[in-house]
């Protein structure tokens, strides 16, 4: 890199010393609390049940809530990149259930490693294929993924007979030691988003899904390798549903054929309570965890006091609860709003 | 060092795109040292040492100005990213281009100007043995362009070639060694620089006789100062806004061209913005034809104020609607009856502007985006004029147009305040303002510091007004600018 | 001056031409060879009674599409459709007492509400419209079911019934209406200054607002008509199966209206819209239903033919490639 | 099961005369109770009894089998505590650990899924807490993983369907089946029951349309529609709920042909609106799911704690509902 420096002549000029000093500490605690508006909603509400929920501030209670959501949560990892370049991804929940009975057959027919290699070297092809038609043909995410929703779907029912045949992990195999206990799958996800937080801050491809995400025509102007990258993208986030629907398994012992309907509108919600701009650009991973436990502690909520009150209650405080957290979120994140 | 030159639409930007695998030539070849090559894709001519600020500035609005200055080659510690390292090396870097700016800082808050300055510097840090510029300086004020002068010298001394796309003139004959002009697509002429001299190249440029261009002068404004009569059109007062406004206060009166002058992030633009309702303010009023309008952009053009934008491509066009629609997208209200567009008068509006402004486009169906850049910001004029405003606010109205449109553009100014128009003018061509203005209004960091009238307009006085103001080192307190909830904000 | 530096190069005429002939005709050429295929395979395919039913499943999810593509062009999704038909036929049988036509008045006004409340949370509050209207799809599905309680209540009146069953010329009646709602669209799409607006906003919002746009106003007058259009659907269907069943019913539309969009040729990213191209998506995906029912073909392979039919026809109909 | 019928929610719970009645109770003997299940002794009125829904109140089934149990733990003066997980598995896992973590000593699951419960199920195991089953078996071995099963015996509710469709059309012909949701275990057993009686005992009917309808009306109507138009000449519909029933119903209104004439309904869950078009004559007839769980339910837990204890696998007889005694059941009040 050349150190090219022009002539003092035109050197610093106070004319334009428009700032000068870096950021008090102050600014920094409050600009975080404005770029991480769903972590902020998470801490109230929390506190807030802690407070008027007995029961809640219960560790059994925080336990359940974690590992409940520990797999769906990679979900919405995966999502964050996806959404960071301004894409989307509607399979996950379908390669989310798909990674289980894929992993769940292994189990059965071929033993450990088939169990966990086979449902990520699938979910990897699907992904490829998917970002291919994105990145190359440029067709739409949404639809792009959304045919995959039906054809990952399709295809777990081709392999079980519509549905009817539930593969089962054999009793004792080394497979289930990976989903198994409150502790592994918790760490496990702990673990994948701080993974998920270096790739996106820390690596040339994080930035450059930044840049994606920010204006795809500039990201190409300044030399990135764009297609590669949004393939890439897809393959990371169908391998990374795939990988949670393997783990899954693991834990339920089986391949449940009819899981994952829906999870990606979840995983979608907690991305975007996080503060990831659906269009792209700007967004974190900090934010995604905080969305998802957002959502489940809700959950959590609504099943302890709403009930018995039937079906319908919950689904409507459901949403409005989402509604206000999405006010109060939308309304701290300011990262949208600069001049 | 080369100059590439030609009036707008000549295409300028298509060849450069082309040299650098934006776009595939239909035929030809490119030769890099004397072997061909095709660049699959920028990266490609990137990697094979070709850099090129593009004409539109691109960058990544919403990364920090640090990552943008790095992006794709940051540095990197144990393969992961150094981001305090980036963050030093950047505000070293950009304090060299007379940026001072915490590196952490969203790009998109800084003026267009100082994104300008950011691209630049990330195109020499690439060591490229060819550095294309398209229009590097068009929205940079005097001061920037001396900087980019020396780092331009700089390269040249270091053997590197630059190719150097500009529609000011007088920058080609500062630096550049030959020229290669254009004209329709075609090359017209390559030459030696000292060998062409100013009239011939403009003539060769437009295609017109010497004769019909010699009576151009250096700008299109006459020189007579228009006759100011009553009561100011639109009168702001004292608008606050914090980090960028303090206490800004200018008048129009009818028939006044008023320029704004000031260096990058002075603040300008806001004031424009400002007085149109664009911006929410912390304090102050405007005030339209006496009486304070309610603050949207709606209610200030229902009053007869109207802007043109200082960011074509963000702020301005309307990229996939027609150049008909774009240029009677604001006055919409004016040719509809109960909700029905009337074409009739919506095409004679059209064709009048078309021709007045020579708004070079295959048709009115043609999609703006396919214009080029100076063809744009004619049709974003004509969006102002058919509006017929009292007040027109006009940020770099000439910015990235060619002499011959600059000419018109100045003409159509100096016609509009002849007629009785109340102009605000933003330039960061020193002469474009101090001949078109028959009063300056010079901003520094948000604030006044001096008006400058009849004789005074000068650019002496300008800069040393300027130079003198003490500076106010709070105003560019840091982080990000305050929350706003205009529309416009959203999605740029 | 001349116009010669306009003229974009011939090859990317050509280009053009192939490619907004497929934009513009692809569809219409799919639903042609369908139709063909399955006449083919079962000559009594090509009868009216085979079309009245296809258009009978159609229509409600044609009337939604168009709402769906409003929102689309602004940049926007609306993903609450479903949950509004499901509020809609919840309040037929609330207020079939005030006799038929009151009833769906306030069906109509219920949806139009729900879409109001989506506009200003988009347009006002600044929320991103996927998350706005997911959190009214689950809400609103939930305020139906109370509405109307746990099961499905059957709904005998005749003039509700007509709307969803009988014909006027031996064309549906749905239809008709249907018809008549892609024109007004498309009217209003085509010359009215809001139309305009619609793309200029949904282009380049922020110069849309530079240039004096009610930007907001749009935004939310947008997500109402998408809630009334939702609504009309919503009577449709209770006609049809002569009951409302809150809880189930428009399950996934907002996924089926989004398909008949961007099949049709409107482009998720906002700017553009094609009524026409939107109707004809929505029949195109209808008839790829059909097909696969009538031909008794698995649910599984179903599910992957259907994808793989989107995916072909959205390729056909891609817009120019970037660069 | 997941019948999305039509009546008010629960309407007959508390009625005596709808009481399920055992059917069978499998082979005497295999008897379970607390010792041998290797639980603490409790007294149910003084601990928390969970409840694990399975699927949407909004569906009659569901709600009333939660009215059910809720009447009948109020009724024996029981705390009970309850969840709905929404057709989750995932969801429902989650459910059963956090009524664990909110103190519940006993718990009722009504299972979404025979598999995926291993999680919930092993928690509950290693603190010594019974589950009972509830109208949905799960995988695992009785009185060990779980106290035992209560439910209907869905492959024999589609046996009866398939001898009734036999007697409908003594003649044979085409018939058409309307499946569950794929996947589902309800579904997929009411499937098994019907081909494989059909293949066995009556060769003169043939099955030309098979699809799944998701146990839904209104997708019930829409794919009788398409398969009325691809196979005019069919006789006799089998659907695997009476919500499908009756969509189909309407299909064939519709097409101008007259149900229980032309076409033959058959059904299974025995809602209110199905056994009166039974009774009309509109359906041929229609198997019974009785959703009515409190009072079993209850009973088993209290035999449980007791040295008697109770059977592990608990089939209640479901009503068959025909044109003789739809009508009487109907004013009797059985139906739900
Ligand atoms: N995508 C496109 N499709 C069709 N025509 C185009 C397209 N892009 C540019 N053009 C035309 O090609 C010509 C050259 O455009 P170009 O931007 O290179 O001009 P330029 O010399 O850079 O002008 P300026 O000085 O205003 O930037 C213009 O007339 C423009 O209308
Ligand atoms: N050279 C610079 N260094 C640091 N920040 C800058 C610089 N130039 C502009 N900015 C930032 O951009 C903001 C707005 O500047 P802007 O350029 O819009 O003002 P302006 O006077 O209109 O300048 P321009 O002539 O570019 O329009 C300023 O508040 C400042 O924070
Ligand atoms: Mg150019
Ligand atoms: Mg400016």
């Amino acid at each position: 890199m050349s150190t090219l420096s022009p002539t003092s002549a035109a050197g610093p000029d106070p004319a334009v010393n428009v700032d000068v000093t870096g950021e008090t500490r102050l600014e920094r605690i409050t600009g975080i609390a404005q770029q991480q508006g769903g972590l902020v909603s998470l801490v109230i509400v929390f506190v807030a049940a802690c407070a008027f929920s007995d029961g809640f501030a219960d560790w059994g209670n925080f336990q359940s809530i974690l590992v409940g959501n520990a797999y769906t949560s990679l979900l919405a990892l995966g999502m964050t990149f996806v959404i960071l370049t301004g894409g989307i991804d509607l399979s996950v929940g379908s390669m989310f259930a798909l990674g289980g009975v894929l992993a769940a057959w292994g189990a059965g027919h071929g033993g450990v490693l088939v169990a966990i290699l086979l449902p990520l070297v699938v979910a990897a092809l699907f992904g490829l294929l998917q970002g291919t038609l994105i990145a190359k043909a440029r067709l739409a995410p949404f639809i792009v993924t959304l045919a995959g929703m039906l054809f990952a779907r399709g295809l777990l029912q081709a392999i079980s007979a519509e549905g009817t045949d539930t593969y089962l992990v054999p009793k004792g195999s080394a497979f289930l030691w990976l989903g198994d206990g409150t502790w592994r799958p918790i760490l496990t996800a702990v673990i994948l988003f701080v993974l998920g937080g270096i790739l996106l801050m820390r690596t040339r491809f994080g930035q450059a899904l930044f840049a994606i995400g920010g204006s795809e025509n500039a990201a190409l102007l300044m030399g990135l390798p764009v297609a590669r990258t949004k393939v890439l993208v897809y393959v990371l986030s169908a391998t990374i549903a795939g990988a949670a629907g393997m783990l899954n398994a693991s834990r339920l012992q089986s391949g449940v054929t009819n899981i994952g309907v829906g999870y990606e509108l979840t995983a979608i919600a907690a991305v975007i309570i996080g503060g990831t701009l659906l269009t792209g650009g700007a967004g974190s991973i900090l934010g995604t965890a905080a969305g998802v436990l957002l959502l489940a502690v809700i959950q959590n909520l609504i099943g302890v006091h709403l009930s018995q009150y039937g079906s319908s209650a919950s689904d409507l405080a459901n949403g409005l609860f989402l509604a206000v957290v999405v006010l109060i979120q939308t309304t701290l994140t300011r990262v949208r709003r600069l001049p | 060092m080369h100059a590439l030159i030609g009036e707008n639409g000549a295409g300028k930007s298509t060849l450069i795109k082309v040299m650098t695998g934006v776009y595939e030539p239909d035929e030809g070849e490119v030769r890099l040292r004397g072997e061909e090559v095709a660049f699959a894709s920028p990266l490609a001519a990137q990697e094979a040492g070709i850099s090129t600020i593009y004409q539109e500035v691109n960058l990544v609005p919403m990364m920090s100005v640090a990552r943008n200055l790095f992006l794709g080659r940051e540095p990197r510690r144990y393969g992961l990213i150094d981001s305090t390292r980036m963050k030093r090396e950047a505000r070293d870097i950009l304090r060299d281009y007379g940026v001072h700016v915490n590196p952490a800082r969203p790009l998109r808050s800084l003026g267009l100007g100082a994104q300008q300055m950011v691209a630049i510097a990330r195109a020499v840090q690439i060591d490229a043995r060819v550095v294309i510029m398209d229009e590097p300086t068009s929205s940079l004020e005097a001061r920037e362009v001396e900087t980019l002068f020396g780092v331009i010298r700089r390269l040249r001394d270091q053997g590197i070639a630059i190719v150097y796309v500009s529609h000011r003139l007088d920058e080609l004959y500062q630096v550049c060694d030959r020229v290669t002009v254009m004209r329709d697509g075609a090359v017209v002429r390559v030459d030696d620089m000292s060998a062409v001299d100013r009239i011939t190249l403009v003539s060769l440029m437009l295609g017109r006789e010497i004769g019909d261009v010699r009576t151009h002068g250096a700008t299109g404004f006459a020189d007579a100062e228009h006759q100011v009569k009553g009561a100011p059109v639109v009168a702001a007062r004292n608008l606050q806004r914090r980090h960028q406004l303090d206490g800004v206060s200018v008048e129009i009166r009818p028939g006044e061209v008023v320029g704004l002058g000031g260096l990058l992030g002075s603040g300008r633009s806001e004031t424009a913005k400002a007085i149109m309702g664009a911006l929410p303010l912390d304090g102050g009023s405007v005030e339209v034809g006496g009486t304070t309008t309610r603050r949207t952009v709606a209610a200030s053009i229902r009053a007869g104020v109207v802007m043109l934008p200082e960011d074509r491509k963000a702020e301005g066009i309307v990229p996939s609607l027609s150049v008909r629609e774009n240029i009677v997208l604001a006055a919409l209200p004016r040719i509809t009856r109960a909700g029905l567009v009337d074409r009739a008068k919506q095409d004679e509006i059209v064709d009048y502007f078309m021709k007045r402004l020579r708004i070079k486009a295959s048709s009115p169906d043609q999609r703006v985006s396919e214009l080029s850049g100076g063809n744009q910001q004619k049709v974003l004029l004509a969006r102002c004029l058919c509006l017929d405003p009292k007040a027109l606010l006009l940020d770099e109205p000439t910015r990235g147009i060619d002499v011959g449109a600059k000419a018109e553009v100045q003409g159509v100014i100096n016609e509009l305040a002849e007629q009785g128009l109340g102009v605000l003018l933003i330039s960061s061509e020193l002469d474009e303002l101090i001949e078109g203005s028959d009063r300056v209004v010079v901003l520094k960091d948000g604030r006044v510091v001096g008006e400058l009238t009849g004789d005074d307009v000068s650019q002496d006085t300008l800069m040393t007004t300027l130079a003198e103001a003490p500076p106010e080192p709070d105003l560019g307190a840091p982080g990000a600018p305050e929350p706003d909830t205009t529309e416009e904000e959203r999605h740029d | 001056m001349t116009d010669v530096a306009v003229r974009p190069t011939p090859a990317v005429l050509d280009r053009n031409r192939v490619v907004t002939w497929l934009q513009d005709y692809g569809v219409y050429a799919a639903i042609a060879v369908l139709i063909a295929i399955n006449t083919a395979i079962k000559p009594s395919f090509f009868s009216m009674d085979n079309f009245r039913v296809q258009a009978f499943q159609v229509v409600p999810v044609l009337i939604v599409a168009l709402g769906m593509a409003l929102v689309i062009t602004t940049e926007g999704i609306d993903l609450s459709v479903g949950a509004v038909i499901a509020l809609s036929s919840a309040v037929i049988p609330l207020y079939l007492g005030y006799g038929p036509w009151l009833s769906i008045v306030i069906a109509l006004v219920a949806g139009c509400v729900s879409g109001l409340l989506a506009g200003l949370m988009v347009a006002v509050a600044n929320v991103q419209p996927i998350i706005a209207t997911l959190a009214l799809m689950i809400g609103v599905r939930g305020f139906a079911v109370i509405l109307n309680g746990a099961s499905a209540k059957s709904v005998t009146d005749e003039t509700i019934g007509a709307l969803g069953l009988d014909s006027w010329f031996g064309i549906p009646q749905e239809v008709w209406i249907a018809v008549v709602i892609v024109l007004v669209v498309a009217f209003v799409v085509r010359r009215t200054a809001f139309g305009r607006r619609l793309t200029a906003i949904g282009d380049n919002r922020a110069a849309s607002a530079l240039a004096g746009l009610p930007v907001k106003r749009v935004l939310v007058a947008v997500y109402i008509i998408s809630g009334l259009l939702a609504a009309i659907a919503g009577v449709f269907l209770v006609g049809h199966g002569g009951y409302a069943d809150p809880s189930n019913y428009g399950l996934n539309y907002e996924l089926s209206a989004i398909t008949a969009v961007v099949v049709g040729g409107t482009p998720l990213t906002g700017g553009r819209i094609k009524v026409l191209g939107t109707v004809a998506g929505a029949v195109f995906m209808q008839l790829v239903a059909a097909t696969l029912i009538q031909n008794n073909v698995k649910n599984s392979y179903s599910q992957m033919v259907e994808a793989v039919i989107i995916i072909g026809a959205v390729y056909a109909a891609r817009g120019r490639s970037g660069r | 099961d997941d019948s999305g019928g039509s009546s008010p929610t629960g309407g007959a719970a508390g009625n005596s005369a709808a009481a399920q009645q055992v059917q069978s109770t499998g082979s005497s003997g295999d008897s379970c109770t607390y010792t041998t299940y290797g639980a603490d002794k409790i007294d149910l009125k003084n601990v928390t009894v969970g409840f694990s829904q399975s699927e949407s109140t909004s569906n009659p089934f569901r709600a009333t089998e939660t009215q059910s149990i809720t009447d009948e733990a109020k009724a024996q003066g029981i705390k009970l505590i309850q969840r709905n997980a929404n057709a989750n598995v995932q969801q429902q896992n989650t459910d059963i650990q956090d009524m664990i973590a909110q103190g519940a000593k006993v718990l009722i699951v009504a299972p979404e899924n025979s598999d995926g419960l291993a999680p919930a199920f092993a928690q509950a195991k290693a603190k010594k807490i019974p589950i009972l089953t509830i109208d949905r078996t799960v995988n695992g071995s009785a009185c060990s993983d779980f106290i035992g099963f209560i439910g209907s015996d869905f492959a024999g509710q589609a046996k009866i369907a398939a001898q009734d469709m036999a007697k409908a059309l003594p003649d044979g012909g085409n018939i058409a089946i309307l499946q569950g949701t794929s996947g589902n275990n309800v579904a997929e057993a009411r499937t098994d029951g019907f081909t494989k009686e059909i293949a066995a005992s009556s060769p003169n009917l043939k099955v030309v349309a098979s699809q799944t309808a998701n146990f839904d009306q209104a997708t019930g109507q829409k794919v009788m529609e398409q398969i009325l138009q691809s196979n005019p000449d069919i006789k006799g519909v089998y659907a695997e709920n009476d919500t499908m029933a009756l969509g189909a119903i309407q299909a064939i209104k519709a097409a101008g042909k007259t149900p229980g004439k032309d076409i033959q309904v058959i059904g299974i869950d025995g809602t209110e609106d199905a056994v009166k078009d039974v009774a009309a004559g509109v359906m041929f007839s229609d198997v019974e799911t009785n959703p009515r769980f409190g009072p079993l339910a209850f009973q088993a837990l209290t035999d449980f704690y007791s040295d008697k204890g109770t059977p592990t696998n608990i089939i209640i007889a479901d009503h068959h509902f025909t044109k003789d005694n739809a009508q009487e059941a109907l004013d009797n009040g059985d139906v739900y």
